[in-house]
């Protein structure tokens, strides 16, 4: 974990209210594993007060990029940003998808911009010759975002593109038809989506890590205030920033309240 | 130079800005990036009896300038702290406060019972003040007689410095820190969290699992630049002020209105660095001004 | 249609949005540029039996997502309120609430009795809570007896709808309103504003005259929020809801945790129009949600 | 008095820390008279909460603007506002300069950016018929700013330009060497100048106008906050946002503490 002063070099908009922002950061670029986030100071003022964590999307030599959409007023401020405008970050934080594992076939889930996560995943998945498929779920078609991924099955709400419904059903039609060979899943998205998966994956017994998003007040560990509840009798909490944001789906306490 | 000491009882900090309880964990959290010995002092995280896991998520939200919290005192209890986290603290070229809270006022003794024979200890914060638990809490907090027994009780454990953490949710902070200073307190620290609460629109919830919780953050400084100023007026022990410090400036006004000492909660989480900075930033403000000594800036308010 | 209407004691408002004490005037200044008609109520700046000067400059400082003042009831006594305001507040199509203000328990009778056999006031809100006078304000706000006293003296005067305005710089707001739904009050008012102060630290003087003021504004809402919570768990009156309203989402909050209507104050300066904007959009949200009345959100907090 | 949402037409950058805002307000330009003020929202956020004032100093056509210089918080923001932004601005505020009286030369005392309310005044001035002089003082040369005024003599703190001292003493040398034929002072700046001021008014025995500045909270006359302290026995405080930002000197009480 570092703090530094970083300049925005490129910004990418794809879609209305989805931003890809590149941003020169060697020593965060050097360091990031997939999964990891960064947490952001949108600006100089007290409102918002906090940072806001967004995942490591990309990393590329210097440089790094983060993708987001704008939810609140936080993601807003950000949104105005210009290339040449200097960013505060604190990253990378959190724990890293755990890849060396005896699988098969690497199954991506991400809902709406729970995808951030994924370029950076199967370019660490592809050094160690997983095989990889993508799952991704949004409102409607513009909104999904499917830049460096591999086969890319997509669902959406409105059924603008690909499966009409939701990406978990989508995922589950195909566990279900067993043409994914010895899975685990990688799983992001909204609450909703990952307390779906989470019942489709008892079901069909697949090992499945899930990045959860709560609210944040640090970060890095020492507020105490981002727990999850855990099924564990050993340990009630768990913090999203430093044990996670990646947890086995076995230790999460479901339905999570979000 | 600048005389940056501070006395508080028996006790000396190199410079007065400390880390507020429970915004900078036991202090190893953060070793690697920020240099603690550089800092005036370390308040722990509350250390109860038992290890306590805190309440249910969600447990933060922001509001404006400001954020609420509802922790729950969630800590490792008292000996894991010894058997864990004292080895590292000992090492720091600093001053390590912890920070009591009991559920009763005999948890208190015994909690300070149990470090008290333990190097790398060199004072007590008993907080009397957390708004976001059942029992203790607030509610010895805003009790004049509670403050008294547990201030009284852990006085005739230890010779280190005690200091006592006032709330602000009462209508005579005063009265209490009156209380503390009459039964043998080093200090009070004034002050803990504001009682507040936010609600989800969509949902129809409080957007913390408590309901209520503790406000910090910028949006509070004023209201705790006139408790420490209402605490001064009737207290002869140092004051350790508390509440949206996120400036050197906002430390100096701090001094004015009767702070000895200050320490930063909040701005922690936005920059682990923050503390270290105002302990320069300090330094620089006193050269500036031809001032010799802090404890110059102490009270001088012109009114 | 969305029903708005609320019932305070003989009263019914149009809507629940009134505009707060001291932040409009005597709703004459703004008559030109805001469609006063349109709101729920108009709460006058307090008045004061004879005229007040108020406080001496500087009155008011800005603070993270808040302010302070320190106007000091400033105002021009009941008679020319009478003589040159009343005459316009009458034809006005909306409720119109004096504030009643005294340095004395006396004084608040004097002013009730100067106003109850006018016509175009249509009840009256005690301000026991005003931090910025010497005398009375507060001091009576805090204590039990002097709310007692001057409730039930204002209640044997009028039989007008009668609203008491509590503080919250206290340890139990509910006490306080208890004491007021007891000695007959219509409904209280909650809040007033929060003691702070704030220091230049190049003068090193307070930034106000009066070293200390009333924080208002968003930075205060979470307080206020928890204040109308806990008085709601205890008196069975309605509450009128205050504290860094400056939206309707803010509005919503204050309605599911209990309050019946709300005050919008600092939000007025900053866009006199707000509050006509806030009963849109309640009776916006309503409709989005398909409730039938506004009652339906009172206390609705889902814990 | 109206709120309007007005577009910023042209951004000028005289010098360090100075902008001229040309801003397109209609209703405002129609009717802003010299010494008002507008009232101006900086961003929507709740830091800064309340709005700032600024001078009207310049109105053309549909057009108004404003000089400011950045002091503080609000001031930075509004400094980084681009042209084709919007502002949220309630104005006309406040009285304006009396130029109706029985003097012959108008003269102008501007401290810093106390110049912003001269040039609209100049304009109104001529029509009327009145000699004008205006006296200008600042730290250094480059924070002079003379469009669109008349006769101008300048006076530097630290003599980059003009007279090497303060406006005030300027001012006083042309008063005592009588080369101004009934004069009458139209003075803005800050605190102190205005309290020096104040003195040579009184030996010499001149009419004066002054504006002043105050924290406001609404700026239109319903908190009560903005008020100064008057000389007169009938009236203690006087609203500087309604009943001024101009009053006769006679009336007000020095010196005003700043
Ligand atoms: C580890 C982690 C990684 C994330 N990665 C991404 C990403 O790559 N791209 C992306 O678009 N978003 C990501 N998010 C979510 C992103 O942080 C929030 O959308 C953002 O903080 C909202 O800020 P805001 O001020 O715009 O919204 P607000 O106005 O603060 O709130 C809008 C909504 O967002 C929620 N929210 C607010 N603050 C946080 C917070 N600190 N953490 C989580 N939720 C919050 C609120 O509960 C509310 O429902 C991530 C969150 C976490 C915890
Ligand atoms: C009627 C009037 C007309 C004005 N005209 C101009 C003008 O034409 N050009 C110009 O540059 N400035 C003008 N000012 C001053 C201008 O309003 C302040 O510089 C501005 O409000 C400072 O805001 P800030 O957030 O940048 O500073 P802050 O960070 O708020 O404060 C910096 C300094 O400015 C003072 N200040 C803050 N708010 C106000 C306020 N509302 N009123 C007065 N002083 C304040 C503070 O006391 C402090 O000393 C005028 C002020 C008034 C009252
Ligand atoms: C997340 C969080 C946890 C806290 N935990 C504790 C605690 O365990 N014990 C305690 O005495 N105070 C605790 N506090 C209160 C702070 O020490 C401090 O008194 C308060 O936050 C006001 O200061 P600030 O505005 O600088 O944050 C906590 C505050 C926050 C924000
Ligand atoms: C400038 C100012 C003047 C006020 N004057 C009065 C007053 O005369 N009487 C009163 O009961 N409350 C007065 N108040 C308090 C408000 O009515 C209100 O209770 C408080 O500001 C909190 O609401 P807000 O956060 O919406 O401003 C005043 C507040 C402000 C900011
Ligand atoms: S966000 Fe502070 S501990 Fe996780
Ligand atoms: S600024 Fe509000 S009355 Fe003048």
């Amino acid at each position: 974990m570092i703090q530094v002063e970083s300049l925005i070099t490129h910004i990418d908009n794809p879609s209305e209210n989805i931003f890809i922002f590149t941003i020169n950061s060697p020593q965060i670029a050097a360091k990031a594993e997939p999964g990891q986030f960064l947490n952001i100071k949108v600006n100089d003022s007290t409102v918002p007060l906090l940072r806001r964590p967004f995942s490591v999307y990309h990393t590329n030599g210097e440089e790094v990029s983060i993708i987001f959409n704008i939810v609140g007023q936080g993601t807003k401020i950000l949104s105005t940003k210009k290339v040449g405008d200097m960013l505060n970050i604190i990253g990378p934080l959190g724990n890293s998808f755990h890849i060396e594992e005896d699988y098969l076939t690497a199954v991506l889930v991400g809902g709406g911009l729970g995808v951030a996560p994924f370029p950076l995943l199967v370019k660490k998945l592809k050094v160690k010759n997983k095989r990889t498929i993508t799952f991704l779920g949004a409102r409607k078609a513009d909104q999904v975002i499917t830049n460096n991924l591999e086969d890319v099955k997509i669902a959406t709400d409105d059924g603008s593109a690909g499966y009409h419904g939701t990406v978990v059903a989508l995922v589950e039609q195909y566990l279900q038809s067993r043409e994914i060979e010895k899975p685990k899943i990688y799983a992001c998205g909204p609450v909703p989506m990952l307390n779906a998966l989470a019942d489709v994956i008892k079901l069909h017994q697949v090992e499945c890590e899930m990045s959860l998003e709560v609210n944040m007040a640090c970060g890095f560990g020492i507020c105490q205030g981002c727990v999850i509840e855990l099924s564990t009798p050993e340990r009630k909490y768990a913090l999203v920033c430093k044990d996670g944001p990646m947890f086995n789906s076995r230790i999460i306490k479901f339905p999570i309240n979000g | 130079m600048v005389n940056t000491a501070i006395k508080i009882g028996p006790l000396t900090l190199k410079n007065p800005v400390i880390v507020a309880s429970g915004t900078f964990g036991y202090g190893d959290e953060c070793k690697d990036y920020v240099n603690l010995s550089n800092l005036g002092g370390i308040i722990t995280k509350s250390l109860s009896f038992h290890p306590r896991v805190g309440n249910p998520p969600p447990r933060i939200v922001e509001t404006a300038s400001g954020m609420l919290n509802s922790i729950g005192l969630a800590n490792i209890g008292v000996k894991k702290f010894i058997n864990e986290k004292l080895p590292c603290l000992k090492n720091l070229q600093t001053t390590v406060i912890a920070n009591i809270a009991g559920s009763t006022i005999e948890e208190y003794y015994e909690i300070v019972s149990a470090l008290e024979h333990h190097e790398g200890i060199h004072g007590y914060e008993i907080n009397v003040s957390c708004p976001n638990v059942k029992e203790g809490g607030l509610s010895f907090g805003i009790s004049c007689d509670a403050t008294k027994e547990i201030t009284k009780g852990v006085r005739k454990i230890t010779k280190k410095a005690l200091i006592v953490k006032l709330t602000p949710n009462i209508t005579r902070i005063s009265d209490v820190a009156c209380v503390a200073e009459d039964e043998g307190a080093d200090a009070v620290s004034v002050m803990n969290t504001v009682v507040g609460m936010a609600v989800d629109v969509r949902t129809w919830k409080p957007k913390l699992s408590t309901i209520t919780g503790g406000l910090s953050g910028p949006a509070i400084k004023p209201i705790a630049l006139a408790k420490v100023y209402e605490v001064a007026r009737v207290v002869k022990i140092p004051i350790i002020g508390i509440g949206g410090i996120s400036s050197t400036e906002d430390a100096i006004e701090f001094f004015l209105v009767g702070a000895s000492a200050i320490q930063i909660g909040t701005a922690n989480f936005i920059d682990p660095n923050i503390s270290i900075k105002i302990v320069d930033g300090i330094q620089q403000y006193c050269e500036d001004k031809n001032i010799d000594s802090v404890t110059q800036l102490v009270g001088a308010l012109k009114v």
